[in-house]
């Protein structure tokens, strides 16, 4: 199965590019995944979304296509 | 709590005041505008970008749980994205409610709420677009 | 903090927007209405008198109070008197503050402060004027 | 010495007037001279203000020119 990863704003300058479609397997978890596509880079601070909803960077990648890479927020 | 979410390019045009009931109290209007000084720099602007569509479905989950906590008759939330100048709207919101008290709340909470929570950003970079 | 107060038995027209500095961060403008609801009967208005020369000071009074507390740029109420249709504005006021929350805070006090100690009274008597 | 009393609201229905003018003494109070022009009519309930500033039902009239009568206030 393929997924789509989004790198916003600062995630987008630490991560080196703003979209990205990889491979990876329903068990994968987000942590997983990014150590594969970007080693070193740091997760700290970022939170992470699957399908546009929150997750912990631990829970299964599942069936969800889109990855979202969410530094901290500074909207309004 | 009819809920109106829109992100815009342009500038933030107020949309036209319609009463939709003749229970409404209090109509509430917020502009939240760039400012020249942010962390102690004199800045032109600022550059907003959002994951659009989780920005969308995040704010109508946080607004419909204070619908629940502030019940108000209807809510008008604006987003300019791309680059702002200093003294023009990155924001808007319009609450419209049959008491000012639930109105207030319910401004207070989408405005804290979204700058926590909602995946927008603003950056001093990129810069403007050249005239 | 830049006051302005206003009475007028006018339809309350929104002054045009202004921006004093390019350090304004929020702007909120409130209109309260009058609802067709009031103690249960049905209205068509209400009536508003004023001692209009002490609501003056005492709306004064208060804000430079509040200033203190809630330091913002500049506040102006615009209370229409006379008489005032359903779905009408009685009480117009706009806030102008570097940050929202100074701005949402005084929005609130000056209301209530308004309600509770300014002499101006809404009364369902005298009836509108005939068309 | 002249005083202008004003009547506001549900006082002015209370008092029977919205203005009236009348004599009184520096050191008369709006108490006094209130139950002189309508005995009988309470004041619970009822502020006061001279010149324009609320002032308590037993302080002199001094040489304030206007006496108003405030109902509770019901102003927004």
């Amino acid at each position: 199965m393929t997924l789509t990863i989004l790198a916003f704003a600062q995630a987008r300058d630490a991560f080196g590019f703003a979209e990205r479609v990889v491979a990876c397997a329903a068990e994968d978890t987000p942590r997983i995944v990014l150590q594969r596509v970007a080693p070193g880079v740091s997760l700290e601070h970022l939170r992470v979304a699957l399908d546009c909803e929150y997750v912990t960077w631990d829970t299964p990648i599942g069936a969800a296509a889109e990855l979202a890479i969410i530094p901290p927020v500074s909207g309004g | 709590m009819d809920i109106t979410i829109e992100f815009t390019p342009a500038p933030i045009v107020m949309p036209p005041a319609h009463l939709p009931s003749r229970e409404i109290g209090a109509a509430l209007e917020f502009h939240g505008i760039v400012r020249e000084l942010e962390n102690g720099s004199a800045l032109a602007g600022l550059h907003y970008e959002a994951h659009e569509k989780m920005a969308r479905r995040r704010l109508e989950q946080h607004l419909a749980e204070l619908a629940t906590l502030y019940p108000c008759v209807a809510i008008h939330c604006i987003h300019r994205l791309g680059w702002v100048p200093v003294g023009e709207a990155s924001l808007y919101i319009r609450i419209l409610s049959a008491h000012r008290g639930e109105g207030i709340a319910l401004l207070a909470a989408t405005v804290d709420r979204l700058k926590q929570d909602v995946p927008i950003w603003k950056m001093t970079q990129p810069s403007p677009p050249a005239p």
